[in-house]
């Protein structure tokens, strides 16, 4: 166990759509901790929910072993969450970062994440696993 | 999430409430399927009590719409939550999913659509009598 | 990171008490997949505060730096809640495990996981930290 | 949590709300000791919209219930949901908090105890008119 003196709180679920909802809840409880209003939080909420989907849908083989980290430091103004995989990766500089046509059923998650965070930031490469960097601020 | 169903006259009315995400998204998809399997192909999904939406819930919304259509129907979400709200405009899929905020709206429409579909077909077997 | 395959939720925290809500929050949303009764899950979220709560205040020094480990093995018909510091640690079978006097102010902490645990296990030496683990069954 | 007090008659009422843990504890104390410091000493926590409580919340509690008692008063603590219940039953702090499921029980209890402190003052007075 490392010691660290930054506030950081972790999450560490396996790969698994079942603790999605985990994840929304401490971004909820640390939200007013970060002073962000509901609609702030509700956009996280949508956001951490895409990164963590992403994780479980294309690093990780259906049913192999694996974890997601899901750090979150709050501050007073702003609320960081990163989201990292060791799984497959892939690379960011491919992504198609146009606005998805609404009637594919596809591509639309890193999409509504980036129009819902104040800053993303995907750092990824095939065969060393992902970390997504979600800011949101305060917007009382 | 729970869901309800219930007929009512032509329209398939479906009750979704809690949260819709990659964790319940299999069950709205399997319900969904059947009722389009049965026949249906007016379908008017409630999700006034909808807490939380992503992008798989809408992706499951997306594929029963194009199905409705295909079937010669329609599909309308009625939906008051501003969060909820937002992933729709957001996504731009508030026009491909018919979204009304309250349920008569969303009635209407299904109603006015239908005999308009009604009213083309009926127009169709006039004109070319030769159609079954 | 290293890759487990078992199913296990892990929450880690600074030692400050504005994170104890969090760490009830997921025994409150893991609590449903084990199908534990409300009331079960009552008993686990105070058990689970008074063991962070002990973390807090005798492992490490007021304001030092430190992390809590939090785990939760969720099953069908329990849950196991694993709370863990590297902190001072100290000797249990010194503990006084008879019912606390009830006007005293202290000495109620782990009298309570006690009693509202199903089974409870405390590991830890001066020194070398300390690991509560807490079991709680369905009683449905 | 949430904390609001009221003074009525001879009565300082605290409604504690939310949850009291650790976190939260520090702010219940210090309410407790200003309302104490000023006289205060015929108390009621209405606790009936308190959702979690835990042995640093009895603390605070207890420790209040001794300074009411040592200036001569009485606290009582009104509670119902059952998992604060629990906590207490649990903790054997039901009688030294005087607790109380509903809050005309607790009035009436603060009243009779009072009733009885000020006759025995006053019995005390006559038998022994050398005391002030
Ligand atoms: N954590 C991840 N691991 C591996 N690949 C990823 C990850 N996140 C995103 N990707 C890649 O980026 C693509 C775009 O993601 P996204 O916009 O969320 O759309 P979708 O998930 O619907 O395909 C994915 O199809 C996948 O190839
Ligand atoms: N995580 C811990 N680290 C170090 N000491 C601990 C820890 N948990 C418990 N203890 C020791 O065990 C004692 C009894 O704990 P407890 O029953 O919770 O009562 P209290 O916390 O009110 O003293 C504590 O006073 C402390 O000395």
């Amino acid at each position: 166990m490392t010691r660290t003196s930054l506030e950081v709180v972790q999450l560490t679920i396996p790969p698994h759509p079942r603790y999605l909802s985990l994840a929304r809840l401490l971004v909820g409880g640390l939200g007013a901790q970060s002073k962000l209003t509901v609609e702030d939080l509700d956009d996280m909420k949508v956001a951490v929910s895409e990164a963590i989907t992403n994780a479980i849908d294309h690093a990780y083989e259906p049913d192999a072993p694996g974890e997601i980290i899901i750090r979150y430091r709050p501050s007073e103004g702003q609320l960081v969450v990163e989201v990292e995989d060791s799984g497959s990766g892939f690379d960011p500089d491919k992504l198609d970062t146009s606005p998805p046509v609404p009637d594919l059923e596809g591509g639309l998650g890193l999409y509504l994440v980036r129009e819902l965070a104040d800053q993303v930031k995907v750092e990824s490469a095939p065969g060393s696993g992902t970390k997504v960097i979600i800011t949101k601020r305060a917007h009382g | 999430m729970r869901i309800s169903d219930r007929s009512e006259d032509f329209l398939a009315i479906v009750c979704v409430s809690g949260e819709l995400d990659q964790a319940t998204v299999p069950e709205l998809r399997e319900r969904l399927s059947s009722l389009l399997d049965e026949g249906a192909r007016w379908l008017l999904l409630d999700m006034r009590e909808l807490e939380f939406i992503d992008s798989s819930g809408l992706g499951v919304l997306i594929a029963a719409a194009r199905r409705a259509g295909e079937a010669g129907g329609e599909l309308t979400v009625v939906c008051a939550r501003p969060n909820v709200l937002r992933v729709f405009d957001i996504s731009g899929t508030r026009e491909l999913l018919n979204l009304r905020q309250e349920e008569a709206q969303a009635r209407e429409l299904l109603a006015e659509c239908r005999q308009r579909a009604t009213a083309a077909s009926q127009a169709g077997d006039s004109h070319d009598p030769n159609q079954p």
